[in-house]
């Protein structure tokens, strides 16, 4: 059985979505048990298959019996291995920290609620391990349609039309990828990952695989709102209902992030990446503008989500400069930035949906007092933000490190000030919160004599706290041995790759 | 005229396919209307199956079904003879996915009438701002 | 391939895209769109994909033109362009 | 906005076609679409697989894992159906009765209501409703046998076109066309929403089931070889069979998905009396 | 030089964190918090001091904790520089927790534990800072530092606080990142480490330029050493406190600070290397500056603890001012001046402090007189004052004279005279608080006062004396210091 | 050959009503007029079509073959089953949507 | 014989152009139905010609058939809207 | 669904009736569209007729089969080829028109109503549709009583409705 731990780690999350929705037609119950199953059970495995490519190196599963450029392929390397587990993580966390908030939210609806969000892992796991590059399409359209949905159920005033406009942006982005798919199958004949990397080098020249990587790119770009695609971000990730806020905007841009890496590296080469399209230096600079708008836009904000959103779009900016750099050092901060922005984007949202069960809403003003009233959900906030500043020894400060020194290397001094200008408006935007959090009482409990003994204490339910503070000691382990995993995991695959 | 035919033969297919692309390219961007909005991603779509479909054909090729040789086991089956069955596997699974998205998209454009009590863009941007 | 037919239907696949994006009522467009999907269903049989343009017709001229009309009928079919 | 989206489409438009001068001409049997993968399929197929239809073969084995998320992407489309749009709660309104055999019109204000067993009484939404005699007794006559049609495409994809998609949609089609002709609430009462729902999972189920049996019985997943062991017949047949399994549950999750939409779509999650 | 493993560096820093679940535990009930407070300021000193037999005898003792990133590993490292500034540090953390529970009672003060735990953060973080094998080690240490004494500084929680806290945190975490940070990732590009090392890690092979530009982003960058123009938080943090203001801005905050910039001229760029290129102009003429400037703008200060922070501002100039003349008198002057003004300084901050909690002043204006209702503590107020001014029978002398001598040494005659127009600022600016203390007739508004509580009194007083006993007992210090000088300018040798 | 001749002559009154239809949809002058062309020529122009398509299938006269034969004319009864009830579900369409229909005199709608 | 059928399918795309004339140009919706609905019997012949093209038709048979049906489906929905719709032509901005 | 009982005065009330029937017309269709006649696709057909049979059965004999099925089934065959002949003639008679140049002039459109004295509901669909096809009419809506509105083309088809057809078809379905 353990031979086939990369097929288990996508189809019993999918198989569990399959029984609890049919469940949950029967017995409404059972929807909450089956999904933690579900997941848990490819939390373990993807644990034990980031072990295995650990001792063993590469795994390839060929589904179905069928050898790769026949049949479909999974491909497990270290990165995407510890991708699975960031992803598995985090979705198993977050499903125990808000499954309250869903049984109450989504009482008549939960088992397509669980069911959708199953699929939306299934797809996330999907995308990471495929080794083809039409499986990738339509596990990148699951995860969407998924993502449309949970989306969809936030606010009813404007969740459904910024669903709608990520439907239409996803589309665009998911269809150009296809179409890039489409140019590298016409000339190559062929459409596994590691065939078409093989196949690739003499047709380096091309105008039709350059625009077959151009258009890849830009899909794979909207899907993760990369700066000037990335308008429809910031309203989808807005009105997302929290307990699929803290599923969706982690994961989301961040494997898409990490399918670009992939399509860099290992369909494309990095020789063609770097020498054949002389854009490095161009899509550099558009990170740079990615992470200064972003900042910038964050800055305009008063709502608290929405400013999030935006830091989402500079993040998302680190990750593709590293990777447009071109050289090791970068590629492996982008990496580790991915791995790391997964969890501090997922701490973040959901210590904001812990919070917003104390506040009338996302306003920076609705936050004052709050550290009175939940310190620790509070505390867990603070560490989350600390670390998107990347203020040591929380991870955000060691992705940057490897970033800025990549930049140094690659002597791209302007992204290392765009890096560091956005977490010097980091620090603004997210003390901005704290002092209001901190400094301010609300109004209501002005009335009072005493402002200390007259808020009382609400702290967040303890299985929502237990998973957040967890999640935010985990943010400073994954710094403290960020070296570790540049060491045994990011750096051999990257380098072997930029070879 | 034979030149011009079949160099003709040769691209127009892939010429037309961005044709088609890019009316629903342009449908989705300019158009105001949500619902318009969609047939222009579905047409999107469907030049990209078009575009697919496209590939695999092949001069002088028939139907991918294998035709019954009674015993004949052992019959090697020329490949020329058929057209490329990959690409209509995939646009299987494209075409899946386009209705899937279209019905969501449907079900999202209800939601949002039911709210606003319009399709058209910029007045629902005018009456979220309005709310 | 056939490619006179093929040509023939292409144009007609293009005028019937202009067509159903350009009119000014919805219930019009899910109407072309469904014409649109009987040229598109032809196009891939003219192609030799026969299971995509099964599809194509069980899909597009069926089911979906069903969901449209259903989806006018529960909004509107005012549109301004 | 007009401005930018034709920047935008001739921008994409000029370097998608700057790109295909590189295509192999439309058509060549030497391009390397045709050459370096796809040949395997017609060659092999029919003997590894015992399936005519290359495309099923594919779609369902060599690619069946495609497939399996194919199916996926409609369950979703289904389940995001059904949890955007599904209202559980009825609105407070008064109610309508058509009285079939004389085509009058019952307004009933208040709680009362006629028994949902009257055969004589239909109930309906406004009082202008229309009863279509023709359309309603042509479509009760087609409906076995579109049916019975959908039956046979997913039970042929192997010899002829279609397949458990095709079949599945179509199998939908005959219910919606009973919700098209009489309305919705007549297609419900034939296919309630819970057997719907449970059967949509099922179907999906059925095909990720038989991929995990094939892992359970020893093989890599969705390795139909390994049915052999289970099934009274060869390694070849039992890829066969194992493709027509999972048709069958393509087609009933279709089937599900397709009918899911359409109520909710058509109702706005009501359930009441549709298009 | 032989080198021990131990994880003794890691527990002096933990004991205070170990305290924190205690204090929080045991927020009810300030006895016992207040306990546990000086229970983790106790084993911290005396794990740091059990250390010293070991450093005195040429040993090092190291903790690598473990590897974060490739050839930087998380790694801890006494040396005899560390441990001095430690000492300094721990020792006077005991006594400020005497202080601070009679200052926080004395007022009444709110949130109370919040206080003792990110006093006890504030403080591991220092002696991190202390310890640290390398840049990254120590720049983690730095900012946890910032993060802890935010809370703090901005204790009040009023809009002053607010405005305070703002301005600290842009100058300490907008230098540290903005310039500290890639002057750092530059270095580890440039050397391929970032670990301490006697000589320095930054080889001769770079150029002069890059050096230089370096050099002036870590001066910079460590914006807590309060080089002009980067020293406006000090005055701005004053609001914090008084324990906070003395332990953290007399002590452990800004000498975090130079203690940063020593480790990089000693540690990172090396002495010989620094003066065979004669790159510490200007730092040195930076020094210079902020030492005039911040006597000046003290002089017409009449809020006691903003005339104590500009004050603060020059003489830790002082400190950077010594350590780069790089000659063996002038480090010898800048080491041994941390403890003296530690001493010195914050027995002024505490008097401040005890006068405030007794009658509730902040301006020098309104203590006429005070002298004779509170003679202990502006006793002690005065020596320390004469420490700080470089007076005997004070500490500050040695470190002053020692400085002096260094720059003849260096040849630096202009240094020279502003050591002395310095002093002379120094003594125009405390004395008129003594002497308007003592010869002023006592105003009615301090009228009745009587002196500040027992545990406020007891550290000042502890302070003051150990500000005289140093100038005849400096033994500990010298031989540390020549221990570490021995490291510093023999290995270059 | 002679089933050639009659396939061909099939075909060819197919296309003639095919024709028709075409032509009536576009002169006819109101909606409802336009109906008959569309649901009456079309259907018949289908069934001599399919039919004309089965015979010629039939030249090789094997189970399979006149299966498929068979399948055509089932396609044709289909068509004669839906085509007039979509024609009449069109007319009832018009006539509830409220189309005033053509009379004499009238310019064409 | 396969000629013929070419052109006679070729012959039946150019009336399907007269019939998408309706379609397009409408002027009502209901025409643009019937227009469609013209265009669907032809789709159907189409089919089974390109079966003939293709010497495969008991492959095309199949398809056809389904779209005989299905394009039933959609003309009795299209149609179906205006027998609960009253109005012909578009409701009233807002209500 | 609506099981219109009450009209169907002669049924049969026999439970496997419909069932019977559904599956045996079923499964010849299935033979014709499978053109398999192997054990495995006969038995796949039998699975697929049976299972139509118990879903849809009730829908083409709602409330059991009708009385003299058979003889009624063959009436209508037998009324087919009359029709097709009607079919061919009303067609002639419309292409005539719409090639007409002076179409406008011979067309005048209008919508006639009688009473039909037909019962079954499957005769008046029959009557109905065949309607449609036949000359220049098409039936505009059937209320279940027999009142018939029809469209007609032309005068001359105006005149020719409800008169032999109406008597075909309730012969076909012995109703008359």
């Amino acid at each position: 059985m353990t031979g086939n731990y990369p097929a288990l780690l996508v189809t019993v999350p999918l198989l569990a979505a399959f029984v609890i929705y049919g469940c949950s037609w029967l017995h409404k119950r059972s929807c909450l048990f089956m999904a933690l199953l579900g997941l848990t059970i490819p939390f373990a495995i993807s644990v034990a298959l980031l072990k295995k490519v650990l001792i063993n190196g590469h795994i390839s599963y060929h589904l179905g019996g069928w050898d790769p450029p026949w049949g479909i392929a999974y491909e497990l390397d270290p990165i995407n291995a510890i991708v699975l587990v960031a992803v598995t993580t985090v979705a198993l966390v977050n499903l125990i920290a808000t499954s309250k908030e869903i049984e109450t939210r989504f009482s008549d609806r939960r088992g397509a609620f669980y069911a959708l969000y199953l699929l939306f892992v299934v797809g996330l796991l999907g995308i990471v391990a495929t080794g083809d590059l039409f499986n990738l399409y339509v596990l990148l359209e699951i995860a969407s349609i998924t993502g449309y949905s949970l989306i969809a159920m936030g606010d009813p005033a404007r969740a459904p039309l910024s669903s709608l406009n990520y439907v239409f942006m996803g589309t665009i982005g998911a269809c150009f990828y296809l179409l890039g798919v489409g140019y590298i199958y016409i000339m190559t004949g062929s459409l596994n990952m590691a065939d078409v990397h093989a196949l690739l080098p003499p047709l380096y020249h091309s105008s039709a695989i350059v625009v077959a990587f151009i258009f890849c790119l830009v899909g794979v770009m909207i899907k993760m709102g990369f700066f000037p695609l990335h308008s429809w971000l910031p309203n989808a990730y807005t009105y997302v209902p929290s307990p699929a806020a803290s599923l969706i905007a982690p994961l989301m841009t961040k494997v898409m992030a990490y399918v670009m890496i992939r399509l860099m590296i290992s369909v494309f080469s990095p020789k063609f990446v770097f020498s054949s399209i002389a854009a490095s230096n161009a899509v550099v600079w558009l990170a740079c503008l990615a992470i200064v708008m972003g900042a910038l836009m964050a800055l305009a904000q008063r709502d608290v989500r929405r400013m999030l959103t935006y830091i989402i779009v500079s993040e998302i900016g680190y990750i593709v400069g590293g990777a447009w750099i071109g050289n090791a050092t970068a590629m492996s901060g982008a990496v580790l930035h991915i791995i790391n922005d997964v969890l501090m984007t997922f701490c973040v949202f959901l210590s904001l949906g812990a919070i917003a069960r104390s506040t009338k809403g996302y306003q920076i003003e609705n936050f004052s007092g709050l550290f009175k009233k939940i310190p620790v959900t509070m505390a867990t906030f603070v560490v989350s933000g600390l670390s998107i500043i990347g203020i040591p020894p929380t991870c955000g400060f060691f992705s940057k490190w490897y970033l800025i020194l990549g930049a140094i290397e690659g002597g791209h001094y302007g992204f290392i000030v765009v890096l560091l200008l956005s977490s010097l408006i980091n620090i603004i935007l997210f003390f901005r919160i704290f002092e209001e959090a901190f400094f301010v009482y609300p109004k209501t409990n002005a009335v009072h004599t005493e402002g200390e003994a007259s808020i009382a204490i609400a702290e967040t339910p303890f299985v929502t706290l237990i998973p957040l503070v967890l999640t935010a000691i985990l943010l400073i382990f994954t710094g403290i041995y960020s070296g570790s995993l540049i060491a045994l995991i990011i750096k051999p695959v990257v380098s072997a790759g930029l070879l | 005229m034979d030149f011009l035919l079949t160099h003709l033969v040769a691209k127009y297919n892939f010429w037309l396919y961005i044709i088609l692309m890019m009316i629903g390219l342009y449908a989705m961007i300019a158009k105001n209307n949500l619902i318009k909005k969609l047939v222009g991603m579905n047409i999107f779509q469907t030049a990209i199956i078009l575009f697919y479909v496209s590939i695999g054909s092949k001069r002088g090729g028939t139907i991918p079904i294998v035709e019954h040789i009674a015993g004949g086991g052992e019959h090697a089956i020329n490949p020329t003879r058929y057209v490329n069955p990959l690409p209509h596997v995939l646009m299987l699974t494209a075409i899946v996915v386009s209705v899937s998205t279209f019905g969501v998209a449907l079900a999202l454009a209800i939601k949002i009438y039911q709210r606003y009590k319009t399709l058209e863009e910029d007045e629902l941007l005018t009456r979220i701002r309005e709310s | 391939m056939i490619w006179q037919l093929d040509l023939a239907i292409l144009t007609l696949v293009i005028v019937c895209a202009i067509a159903a994006i350009s009119v000014k009522d919805l219930l019009g467009t899910a109407i072309l769109f469904g014409a649109y999907s009987f040229m598109m269903c032809l196009l891939w049989s003219i192609m030799a994909a026969v299971d995509v343009a099964f599809t194509e017709a069980s899909v597009g001229a069926g089911v979906s033109t069903v969901f449209f009309v259903a989806a006018v009928f529960r909004t509107t079919r005012r549109t301004k362009d | 906005m007009k401005r930018l989206a034709l920047l935008i489409v001739i921008l994409s438009g000029g370097l998608l076609l700057y790109a295909t001068k590189d295509f192999p001409s439309w058509g060549d049997p030497n391009s390397p679409a045709s050459t370096h993968v796809s040949p395997r399929y017609l060659e092999k197929s029919l003997e590894e697989t015992a399936v005519p239809n290359v495309v099923t073969a594919v779609l369902a084995d060599y690619r069946g894992y495609d497939t399996m998320f194919e199916t996926t992407v409609i369950f979703c489309a289904g389940v995001a159906c059904f949890m955007l749009l599904r209202k559980f709660e009825p609105e407070e309104r008064d109610l309508y009765y058509r009285h079939i055999p004389t085509g009058l019109t019952l307004h009933i204000k208040g709680e009362k209501q006629i028994p949902s067993t009257s055969k004589e009484f239909e109930k309906i939404d406004a009082i202008w409703t229309p009863y279509d005699f023709i359309i309603n007794t042509v479509s009760r006559f087609l409906v076995p046998f579109i049916q019975l049609f959908a039956l046979y495409v997913i039970a042929h994809g192997h010899h002829s076109p279609g397949g458990g998609f095709q079949g599945g949609v179509i199998l939908g089609a005959s219910i919606i066309v009973l919700a098209v002709a009489f309305n919705l609430r007549t297609a419900v009462r034939r296919f309630g929403e819970k057997i719907d729902g449970i059967m949509s999972a099922l179907g999906v189920f059925i095909y990720a089931g038989v991929g995990a049996f094939c892992a359970i019985l020893g093989a890599e997943f969705l390795n139909y070889r390994a049915l052999a062991k289970i099934l009274p017949v060869g390694k070849v047949m039992a890829r066969s069979h194992g493709i027509l399994a999972v048709e069958i549950g393509v087609g009933i999750a279709v089937m599900a998905v397709m009918i899911c939409i359409y109520n909710n779509v058509a109702s706005e999650g009501k359930f009441d009396e549709g298009l | 030089m032989e080198t021990i493993h131990s994880i003794r560096p890691l527990l002096a820093i933990l004991a205070s964190l170990f305290a924190i679940p205690l204090i929080v535990g045991f927020s009810r009930r300030p006895a016992m918090r207040e306990f546990w407070t000086f229970a983790a300021a106790g084993s911290k000193f005396l794990i740091i001091v059990s250390m010293l037999p070991l450093v005195l005898t040429g040993r090092r003792v190291t903790c690598t904790i473990f590897e974060i990133i490739p050839g930087v590993p998380l790694q801890l490292t006494v040396d005899t520089l560390g441990l001095l500034f430690a000492l300094v540090s721990s020792s006077l953390w005991i006594l400020t927790s005497i202080y601070s529970v009679g200052y926080m009672r004395g007022l009444g003060e709110h949130s109370q534990t919040r206080y003792f735990c990110f006093f006890a953060v504030a403080l591991s973080a220092t002696i991190g800072v202390a310890f640290s094998a390398n840049l990254l080690t120590l720049y983690i240490f730095y900012e946890i530092l910032s993060l802890a004494t935010y809370p703090l500084v901005t204790h009040h929680q009023d809009e002053e606080a607010r405005s305070s806290g703002r301005r600290y945190l842009a100058y300490i975490l907008g230098s540290s990142i903005g310039l500290f940070l890639p002057a750092m990732l530059i270095s580890y590009h440039l050397a391929g480490t970032l670990t301490f090392s006697a000589s320095g890690f930054l080889g001769a092979s770079i150029s002069r330029k890059v050096l230089m530009i370096l050099l002036i982003m870590f001066v910079f960058g460590a914006a807590k050493a309060a080089v002009m123009p980067l020293h406006a938080w000090l005055p701005a943090a004053m609001v914090a406190p008084t324990p906070v203001s003395a332990l953290l801005h007399a002590v452990a905050v800004v000498k975090v600070g130079v203690f940063v910039i020593i480790r990089i001229i000693t540690g990172v760029f090396g002495v010989n290397l620094l003066k065979s290129l004669s790159l510490t102009t200007p730092v040195i003429v930076l020094a210079c500056i902020t030492i005039l400037c911040g006597s000046l703008i003290a002089l017409s200060q009449d809020n006691l603890k903003r005339l104590l922070a500009y004050s603060t501002i020059s003489q830790l100039s002082y400190i950077v001012l010594g350590v780069s003349l790089l000659s063996q008198r002038g480090l010898t002057g800048a080491f041994i001046h941390i403890p003296m003004h530690a001493f010195g300084k914050i027995t002024l901050f505490f008097c401040a402090g005890a006068i405030f909690v007794a009658t509730g002043k902040k301006n020098i204006s309104e203590m006429k007189g005070l002298g004779r209702q509170m003679p202990i503590t502006m006793a002690a107020f005065f020596i320390a004052s004469l420490s700080i001014i470089g007076l005997p029978p004070c500490g500050g002398f040695l470190s002053k004279w020692n400085l002096v001598l260094g720059s003849i040494e260096a040849h630096r005659p202009l240094v020279l005279v502003v050591l002395l127009v310095s002093s002379l600022l120094n003594a125009g600016y405390f004395m008129p608080v003594v002497y308007k203390a003592f010869f002023f007739k006592t105003e009615s508004a301090v009228a009745g006062v009587k002196e500040a509580p027992l545990c406020c009194l007891i550290p000042l007083c502890l302070t003051a004396i150990f500000s005289i006993i140093f100038l005849f007992y400096p033994q500990p210090f010298y031989e540390l210091i020549s221990h570490a000088l021995k490291c510093i300018i023999g290995a270059g040798v | 050959m002679v089933l050639n001749g009659v396939v061909m002559v099939l075909m060819f009154c197919g296309l003639v009503f095919f024709t028709g239809g075409g032509i009536g949809i576009l002169r006819f002058p109101d909606f409802y007029t336009r109906l008959h062309p569309a649901g009456k020529l079309d259907t018949l122009g289908s069934l001599l079509m399919m039919t004309s398509v089965a015979i010629f299938n039939l030249h090789e006269i094997t189970l399979s073959n006149a299966l498929t034969s068979l399948k055509i004319m089932l396609i044709v009864v289909f068509v004669f089953i839906s085509s007039p009830t979509a024609t009449h579900a069109i007319m009832d369409a018009g006539v509830r949507a409220g189309l005033r229909p053509w009379e004499k005199g009238m310019p064409r709608g | 014989m396969h000629s013929l059928f070419l052109y006679v399918g070729l012959y039946l795309c150019f009336l399907m152009v007269l019939s998408l004339y309706r379609g397009v140009a409408g002027p009502t919706v209901v025409d643009r139905l019937i227009g469609v609905n013209a265009i669907g019997s032809k789709t159907v012949v189409l089919l089974v010609l390109i079966g003939l093209l293709y010497d495969r038709i008991d492959m095309f048979v199949d398809i056809a058939l389904a779209y005989a049906m299905l394009n039933f489906i959609a003309v009795l929905g299209a149609s179906r809207y205006f027998q609960k719709r009253k109005g012909l032509y578009e409701e009233p901005p807002y209500k | 669904m609506i099981e219109p009982a009450s009209r169907e005065s002669s049924q049969v009330k026999t439970k496997w009736g419909p069932f019977v029937v559904t599956f045996l017309t079923s499964f010849g269709l299935w033979l014709i569209l499978s053109g398999k006649f192997d054990y495995f696709h006969m038995g796949l057909g039998l699975i697929s007729c049976a299972l139509v049979s118990i879903f849809s059965g009730d829908l083409l004999f709602p409330g059991g089969l009708p009385e003299g099925f058979l003889a009624k089934a063959v009436g209508f065959i037998a009324y087919l080829p009359w029709l097709l002949y009607q079919i061919f003639l009303a067609n002639l008679h419309v292409l005539y028109l719409s090639l007409h140049p002076k179409m406008l002039e011979k067309i005048n459109p209008q919508v006639i109503r009688f009473q039909s004295r037909l019962k079954s509901d499957i005769s008046m669909v029959t009557f109905a549709n065949s309607i449609t096809l036949t000359p220049g009419t098409i039936t505009l809506s059937v209320s279940v009583d027999g009142d018939f509105k029809v469209h007609a083309i032309d005068d001359k088809s105006a005149e020719g409705l409800a008169g032999e057809m109406e008597q075909r078809v309730a012969r076909a379905f012995r109703e008359d």
